[in-house]
C-alpha cells in the first residue's frame, strides 16, 4: 500500500521537478502531462475513481491541450532570451525559498497529531456526487458555473482582443 | 437543408457499392495477367523490322539501310550501319542491307514516324509490351536480331495494314517484274542494234 | 509512517516544486504552470484527508476537488489568454519584462 | 584542393523551421511545398509563407520537367515535331497536335479534307471530356476526397483513351494529326462506339454531379475561395475555361472560328464570381456543351479521304515566313507560333502553353487563402507540368 | 430486463475462461482473468484492426468500382499479414533533426491511450472488461488523451507539415470534445447513470413488444446520436475531419516523418479509436448487446454488439468513399456554431421530452411533435446560418 504510493509519489515528484526546470518548455508541458496523469493515478489510489476521470479529462484532455496550444502560438519566445547573474540569483533564492516552504510543511506535517482512520475508501458514488452538486453543494455549483463562463468569455475576449497592430492585419 | 447534398453523395457512392457486384459497367477492373484486353489493331508500341521469310530472317529483310528512319526519328533512337556487299532481296534484286541495326527502345518513344517514312514498308509497329528488364543495355538496346520479325507476324497483328502493305508490293514487284522485262527485251534490241543503253535503275517508289 | 504522513510529504514536496518553478522561471507559461502544481498539492491534500481522515459527510473531499479542478481549468483559460495577449504586445513571454501596464 | 582539405563530413542539421519576424504580420512560417508533394501534380513547388495557415506570399517555381521542347523542335524536322506535342499537355494530346498541325498547315499553305476536319472536331471534343473530366476528379482529390470522384472520372476517361487507341495505336501520346489531314481513317466501327459513348456521357455527368456538385462540404470548400477579377485575368492573358469563369466569354471556337466549328451549334458557360467553383462548374457545363457538338459532328461527318493527297510527308519544307496559329485547348489558349526560311527545320519554334499562363496568377487567387485552399486552387487553375515546364 | 440468460453460447466466453483459471488460487484467478481478458480484448480487436484495414480498402474498392486488394491469399484475405509484415521489415527512419524521445513516445502513448478506451465497453451480457461506476468519463478522460499523441508526433518529428499537423490535432480536439460530451449527457440524464452497464441496463425491453427502448428511437436520442457521430468522426481523424493527415494538402500530417511499424502503431490507433468510439455510440444510443427483437434473443449479446459495431464501422468507411476534406476553420465553426448549439437545445429537448413523460392520449402525438420540431427546426436555422452565401448557382451562357 505505502509502497505504491511511494512509486507514485516519486514520479509524480520527478517529472514535476523536472518540468520546472527544463530548457525545453514544450518537453516541460509533456512532462507535467505526465505529473498530473501521476496525481490522477494517487486518486485512484486513494480510491476518488471520478476525481481521478475527472482529473484526466480536464488536465491532460484540455489544460495540457490549451497550454500546448499557447506554447505553440508563442513560439518565438520558447528560449530564455536572458541568461546572467541576475537570472542566477533568483533562481538560487527562489530554490532556497521552496526548500524552506517544504521544510515548514513537511515538518508541519510530520508533528501534527493527526488521527488515521484506516478503514477502506468511503464509497463515493456518481449519485451520490450529483445529489450533492444538485443539493446542499448547488450554490457552489452554480457559481462555479458563472465563474467558467466569466473565464471562458473573458479568456476569449482577452485572446482575440485587437491590439494595436490588429486593425493592418485585415487583407 | 444542410446536408441534402452530402446524403445524395452517399446515395451514389452506395449505388456503386452495390453495383460493383451485379453490374459490369460498375465493375470495370481487368486482372491483368490472368485477364487480358483484346489488343486494338491499331496498337503500338516498338518498332520491328519485317522480314519476308521465318527460316532465314536476316537474309530476307526488306530494310534496305537506306537510313531515312534514322533521320527522321525524332528521339534519335535509331542506329544503321550500312553493309559494304550487297545481298539478293525478295525479289532477287542485289541491294544493301543493314549491317547493324539498332533500336534502343529505351529511348523509342512509340511514336509511329520511322513506319511512315519507310518507302520499302520495312520498319513497322510492334504489340509486345512486356518487354521489362533489368539491364537497360543487354534489354532494351535491340539489335536487327531482336528485331527482325516475320511478314506472317505482322500479318497476325495488324492483319488490315499488312493485307494493304502485301497487295502494294506485289503491285511494285510486278511493275519492277514488267519493267525488267521490258529492259531486258530492250536490252535484247540493243544487243541487236549496238548503241548500249545504261541498265535501268531499280524501281524507287514515291516516297 | 501512516499513510496519511505520506501523502502530506507528497503534497508538500509537490507543492514546493510548483512554488520553485513558478518563482525562479521568467517564462510566464511556466509560472503558470507551477501555480497549477501548488494547486494540485492542495488538491492532494484534500483527497488524502478525505481518504483517512475522520470526516463528517463521505464526499466533501471529493466535491471540493471537483470544484478546484473546474477553477483550475477556468484559471488556465484566463491565464494563457492573457499571456497570448501579452506576446502580441511585447513578442515575448518573460514576466520580468512585462513591467507596462498599457498595452 | 585534395580531399583532405575538406571540412569533415558533419550531420546536415536538418531542416529548420525558419520564422521570419515582421512588425506587421507576426510570425511567419516558409514552407516549401514540393517539388515531391502529393498535390502538385507532377514537380512543381510552391515557396509559401504563412502566417497561421495564412497565405502570405506564394511563389511557384517550376521548370523541373524541362525538356527543352523549343529547342528541339527548332533543330528537328517539321514532322519530327509532331510527337514532341503530345508531350507537352499529356491529357490533351489529340489538340495539342491539331494546334501544331494548324500552324505548320497555315504556314505551308495546306488545305485540310472534309472528313479530317470533322475526325478532328470530334477527337477535340472527346479531349475536352477527357480533360475536363479528370480535371474534376483531381479537384476533389485535391480537396481530400479519397479517390472515388478521381476513379469515376478515370472510369469514364479510360472508355475515351480506348477510342484513341483504337483510332491512333497510343493512349496518351496519340501522335495522330499530320499537316494536311489525319495520319489514318477511323477503323470500321469506330465512330458507332463514338457514338454510343456520347450518348453514355450525359449519364454519368448527371451522376457525377449528383455526387458532388450539391455537395455543402465542396461548395464550402470552393466558392468565394480564389477569386479571379475580370480584369485580371484579362490582362494576365488568362484563357480557357479559367477566363470564362472569371465571367469573359472568349472562346477562340467562337472567336476564331477554326476548323469547322462555326458549323456546330454550342454555347459557352460563362461563370459569375471567378472563383474555384465557378471553374469546376463551368467545365461540368463545357462538357456538356461538347456532348452536344459531338454529336452534330458525328451526324454530318461525310465519306471521303482524310489526308490531302498533295501532301507530303518527307522533305517538307514551306516558304520563308511566320505564323501564330492557336486552338482553344481544354486549359485555354493553346498557340504555335513558326518561322521558316524556307527549311526543313523552323527557324523558330514557340508554344502559347495555357497552363503556363494560367498558373502565373496562382499567387494573386491564393493570397489570404488558407494553405488548404491553396492546393485546391492550384486544381482548378488545371496545369500539367509537361506544359508549363516544356 | 429480460430473462436471464440461459443459452450455453451466451456464456461461453465467460465459461472457458473460468474453466481455464479454475484451479489457481483465489488472487492468482482475478490475475489470470484479468490477463485473459485484456488479452483476448488486443486479440480480438487486433484481428479485427487486420480486418478493418482489408474492409476499408475493399468497401473503397467497390465503391471505386474495383475489386481493391485481392492477390495475398484467396480474394486478398491475407493482405493484412502481407501488409504487416512489410510493416515490420521496413526501416524504422527517424529524422535527424527530431526530437527523438518524443518521437518515440508518441505511438507508444497513443496505442496505450486507444486500448484504455476499450476496458470500459460492455461488448456482451457478461463481457464487461471493467464496470466502472464513472465509465463514461473514464472513457472520454482515455480517448480525449490520445491527441497528445498526435501533438508529440507532429511536434517531435520537426517538420513543418508535422508541426501543421498538430497544430490542427489541437484545434480540432478543443473544438469536438465539447459536443461529443454534451451530446451523451441527454443520455446520462435520462438513465441517471454514468456506468456503461447501467446505461445498457436502461435501454432494455421493447414497446409494443417490437420497439426497443433503446435510445436512439427517440428524437433527442437520435440527435444526440447524430451529434455524436460526427464529432465521433472528429475525434477519430477520420474523413471528412482527417485535417490532420490531409494527404493533398499536409502530405500524411503527423505520421510524415514515421515509417514501418511506428507508422503502423498510429494506424492501429486510429482503428482502435474507431471501434472504441462505435462501441460507445453502440453502448451510449443504440442498446448495447440487447437484441432488436424478443424473438432474436437467441443469438449471443455478444454478436449483437458485433453487429451494430460493424455497421458503425461500415458508416464510417460508407462517409470516407464519399466526402471531401473540411478546411480547418470550416471544422471549427461547424463544431462551435452547429454543433455545440445545437448539443445545447438537445438537453432542453431532452428536459421537455421527460418533464412531458405523463402525457397521453393526443398528448402523446404532441410530445413527439414538439420533440420532433425541437430537434429539426434548431438544426434547420443553425445550418441556414452555418451555409449562408452558399448554394448551387446558376450560369448563363454567351
Amino acid at each position: 500500500m505505502n509502497a505504491a504510493l511511494i512509486l507514485i509519489a516519486l514520479a509524480t515528484l520527478g517529472t514535476a521537478a523536472v518540468a520546472m526546470a527544463g530548457r525545453n518548455l514544450l518537453h516541460s508541458v509533456i512532462l507535467l502531462a505526465a505529473t498530473w496523469t501521476g496525481i490522477a493515478v494517487f486518486y485512484l489510489w486513494a480510491g476518488a475513481q471520478f476525481v481521478a476521470f475527472a482529473q484526466v479529462l480536464v488536465y491532460l484532455g484540455a489544460i495540457s491541450m490549451v497550454v500546448l496550444f499557447a506554447v505553440l502560438l508563442t513560439r518565438r519566445a520558447r528560449e530564455e532570451s536572458v541568461a546572467g547573474p541576475e537570472l542566477k540569483s533568483r533562481t538560487f533564492f527562489s530554490v532556497l525559498a521552496g526548500l524552506a516552504v517544504a521544510v515548514v510543511l513537511l515538518a508541519a506535517g510530520a508533528s501534527a497529531p493527526l488521527a488515521v482512520s484506516s478503514g477502506p475508501a468511503p464509497e463515493v458514488t456518481v449519485r451520490d456526487l450529483g445529489v450533492l452538486l444538485m443539493g446542499p453543494d448547488a450554490a457552489a455549483l452554480l457559481v462555479a458555473g458563472v465563474l467558467l463562463t466569466i473565464a471562458l468569455i473573458g479568456a476569449v475576449v482577452l485572446a482575440a482582443g485587437s491590439g494595436p497592430d490588429e486593425g493592418e492585419d485585415a487583407p | 437543408m444542410l446536408g441534402t447534398g452530402l446524403l445524395k453523395g452517399l446515395g451514389v457512392t452506395a449505388k456503386n457499392l452495390v453495383g460493383s457486384f451485379y453490374d459490369p459497367k460498375r465493375f470495370v477492373t481487368t486482372q491483368y495477367p490472368e485477364e487480358r484486353t483484346k489488343l486494338p489493331e491499331a496498337y503500338r508500341n516498338f518498332p520491328f523490322l519485317v522480314s519476308e521469310s521465318p527460316e532465314d530472317p536476316m537474309g530476307t529483310l526488306r530494310c534496305v539501310a537506306c537510313q531515312i528512319c534514322e533521320k527522321e526519328c525524332p528521339p534519335q533512337c535509331i542506329y544503321i550501319e550500312k553493309s559494304r556487299d550487297k545481298k539478293p532481296d525478295a525479289n532477287g534484286k542485289m541491294q544493301i542491307y543493314p549491317a547493324v541495326f539498332d533500336i534502343d527502345t529505351a529511348v523509342c518513344m512509340s511514336c509511329q514516324i520511322c513506319v511512315e517514312v519507310c518507302p520499302f514498308d520495312a520498319i513497322k509497329m510492334d504489340q509486345v509490351f512486356e518487354i521489362a528488364a533489368t539491364d537497360r543495355f543487354t534489354g532494351l538496346l535491340l539489335d536487327r536480331q531482336a528485331l527482325a520479325k516475320p511478314n506472317s507476324y505482322f500479318h497476325q497483328i495488324h492483319p488490315t495494314e499488312a493485307e494493304e502493305v502485301d497487295g502494294r508490293l506485289a503491285a511494285a514487284r510486278r511493275a519492277a517484274e514488267e519493267k525488267a522485262r521490258a529492259a531486258a527485251a530492250a536490252k535484247a534490241a540493243a544487243k541487236a542494234a549496238p548503241p548500249a543503253q545504261p541498265p535501268a535503275e531499280a524501281p524507287k517508289p514515291a516516297p | 509512517m501512516s499513510p496519511l504522513h505520506l501523502c502530506l510529504a507528497f503534497s508538500s514536496l509537490l507543492f514546493a516544486v510548483g512554488l520553485t518553478g513558478a518563482l525562479a522561471r521568467g517564462n510566464s507559461i511556466l509560472v503558470l504552470l507551477g501555480l497549477e502544481l501548488m494547486l494540485n498539492a492542495a488538491n492532494l491534500n484534500f483527497i488524502a484527508f478525505w481518504r483517512f481522515g475522520p470526516h463528517g459527510s463521505p464526499a466533501t473531499g471529493v466535491v471540493f476537488v471537483l470544484f478546484a479542478i473546474a477553477v483550475a481549468a477556468a484559471e488556465t483559460a484566463v491565464g494563457l489568454a492573457l499571456i497570448i495577449s501579452m506576446y502580441r504586445h511585447q513578442r515575448n513571454i518573460r514576466l520580468p519584462e512585462a513591467t507596462r501596464l498599457k498595452g | 584542393m585534395s580531399a583532405t582539405d575538406l571540412p569533415p563530413l558533419a550531420p546536415s542539421p536538418g531542416p529548420r523551421i525558419r520564422a521570419v519576424h515582421d512588425e506587421f504580420h507576426g510570425d511567419l512560417l516558409e514552407v516549401s511545398m514540393g517539388p515531391h508533394h502529393p498535390s502538385t501534380h507532377g514537380v512543381f513547388r510552391m515557396n509559401v509563407t504563412l502566417d497561421g495557415e495564412t497565405v502570405m506570399k506564394l511563389k511557384p517555381v517550376f521548370g523541373y520537367l524541362h525538356r527543352n521542347h523549343e529547342k528541339i523542335g527548332e533543330n528537328t524536322s517539321y514532322l519530327s515535331s509532331m510527337p514532341y506535342t503530345d508531350r507537352l499537355d499529356y491529357l490533351c494530346s489529340m489538340t495539342n497536335n491539331w494546334a501544331y498541325a494548324l500552324a505548320v498547315e497555315r504556314l505551308s499553305g495546306q488545305a485540310v479534307p472534309e472528313r479530317a476536319e470533322y475526325l478532328r472536331v470530334i477527337l477535340a471534343e472527346l479531349t475536352r471530356l477527357l480533360n475536363h473530366t479528370c480535371l474534376a476528379g483531381f479537384l476533389l482529390q485535391d480537396g481530400g476526397a479519397s479517390g472515388t470522384p478521381l476513379m469515376y472520372a478515370f472510369r469514364e476517361r479510360e472508355k475515351i483513351l480506348d477510342l484513341f487507341e483504337s483510332l491512333s495505336g497510343s493512349r496518351m501520346m496519340c501522335n495522330f494529326q499530320r499537316f494536311g489531314g489525319c495520319r489514318t481513317d477511323a477503323p470500321a466501327g469506330w465512330l458507332d462506339s463514338v457514338r454510343r459513348l456520347v450518348d453514355g456521357y450525359g449519364k454519368f455527368l448527371d451522376e457525377y454531379e449528383e455526387l458532388l456538385t450539391g455537395n455543402e462540404i465542396l461548395m464550402a470548400r470552393t466558392q468565394r475561395i480564389g477569386r479571379l477579377p475580370a480584369a485580371l485575368a484579362v490582362s494576365a492573358g488568362i484563357t480557357g475555361p479559367m477566363l470564362r469563369a472569371a465571367g469573359v466569354p472568349y472562346d477562340l471556337r467562337k472567336v476564331e472560328g477554326y476548323g469547322f466549328y462555326p458549323r456546330f451549334e454550342f454555347r459557352v458557360p460563362i461563370g459569375a464570381d471567378g472563383d474555384t467553383y465557378d471553374r469546376y462548374m463551368v467545365r461540368v457545363l463545357e462538357m456538356r456543351e461538347s456532348i452536344k457538338i459531338l454529336q452534330q459532328a458525328l451526324r454530318g461527318i461525310p465519306e471521303g479521304p482524310v489526308m490531302d493527297p498533295k501532301a507530303r510527308l518527307r522533305g517538307f519544307r514551306p516558304k520563308p515566313g511566320e505564323v501564330y496559329s492557336r486552338i482553344e485547348g481544354p486549359k485555354g489558349e493553346i498557340g504555335f507560333y513558326l518561322i521558316s526560311e524556307g527549311g526543313p527545320n523552323p527557324y523558330r519554334y514557340r508554344v502559347r502553353p495555357p497552363s503556363l499562363i494560367n498558373l502565373t496568377l496562382l499567387e494573386d487567387l491564393c493570397l489570404g487563402h488558407s494553405i488548404a485552399d491553396a492546393v485546391v486552387i492550384l486544381g482548378s487553375i488545371d496545369i500539367v507540368l509537361g506544359e508549363v515546364d516544356r | 430486463m429480460s430473462q436471464a440468460p440461459t443459452s450455453f453460447l451466451e456464456n461461453a466466453p465467460v465459461l472457458v475462461r473460468d474453466w481455464a483459471t479454475g484451479f489457481l488460487p483465489a488472487p492468482a484467478r482475478w490475475f489470470a482473468n484479468s490477463l485473459i481478458d485484456i488479452v483476448s480484448i488486443l486479440a480480438v480487436f487486433g484481428l479485427l484492426f487486420a480486418f478493418l484495414t482489408l474492409a476499408e480498402r475493399k468497401i473503397l474498392g467497390r465503391v471505386q468500382n474495383r475489386p481493391g486488394p485481392n492477390r495475398v491469399g484467396w480474394a486478398g484475405w491475407m493482405q493484412p499479414f502481407a501488409d504487416g509484415i512489410k510493416m515490420l521489415t521496413k526501416e524504422d527512419v527517424v529524422p535527424i533533426a527530431a526530437d527523438r524521445v518524443l518521437h518515440f513516445l508518441a505511438p507508444v502513448v497513443i496505442l496505450a491511450f486507444s486500448i484504455l478506451t476499450f476496458a470500459v465497453i460492455p461488448f456482451g451480457r457478461n463481457l464487461v472488461p471493467l464496470d466502472l461506476d464513472a465509465a463514461v468519463v473514464y472513457f472520454f478522460a482515455a480517448s480525449s488523451s490520445t491527441e497528445l499523441a498526435v501533438f508529440m508526433a507532429g511536434w517531435s518529428s520537426h517538420n513543418k507539415y508535422s508541426l501543421f499537423a498538430a497544430m490542427r490535432a489541437l484545434a480540432q480536439l478543443v473544438s469536438y470534445e465539447l459536443p461529443l460530451l454534451l451530446s451523451f449527457v441527454p443520455v446520462v440524464l435520462a438513465t441517471g447513470k454514468l456506468s456503461t452497464t447501467g446505461i445498457v441496463a436502461a435501454q432494455a425491453g421493447w414497446k409494443w413488444g417490437f420497439v426497443p427502448h433503446w435510445l436512439v428511437f427517440t428524437p433527442w436520442g437520435a440527435a444526440g446520436f447524430a451529434i455524436f457521430m460526427v464529432s465521433a468522426l472528429a475525434e477519430s481523424n477520420r474523413s471528412p475531419f482527417d485535417l490532420p493527415e490531409a494527404e493533398s494538402e499536409l502530405i500524411a500530417g503527423h505520421l510524415t516523418e514515421y515509417s514501418g511499424f511506428k507508422y503502423a502503431i498510429f494506424f492501429m490507433a486510429e482503428y482502435f479509436g474507431m471501434c472504441a468510439l462505435s462501441g460507445m455510440a453502440v453502448t451510449l444510443f443504440l442498446g448495447g448487446w440487447q437484441a432488436p427483437l424478443p424473438a432474436l434473443e437467441f443469438i449471443p449479446s455478444y454478436a449483437w454488439f458485433a453487429i451494430k459495431l460493424m455497421a458503425l464501422l461500415f458508416g464510417f468507411m460508407w462517409i470516407r468513399a464519399t466526402l471531401p476534406r473540411l478546411r480547418i476553420d470550416q471544422l471549427t465553426r461547424l463544431a462551435w456554431k452547429f454543433l455545440v448549439p445545437l448539443a445545447l437545445v438537445n438537453l432542453g429537448t431532452t428536459a421537455f421530452w421527460f418533464l412531458s413523460t405523463d402525457w397521453s392520449g393526443p398528448f402523446q402525438a404532441i410530445r413527439w411533435a414538439v420533440a420532433v420540431g425541437l430537434v429539426i427546426l434548431p438544426a434547420i436555422l443553425l445550418g441556414r446560418s452555418l451555409g449562408s452565401g452558399l448554394g448551387p448557382r446558376t450560369y448563363r451562357y454567351a
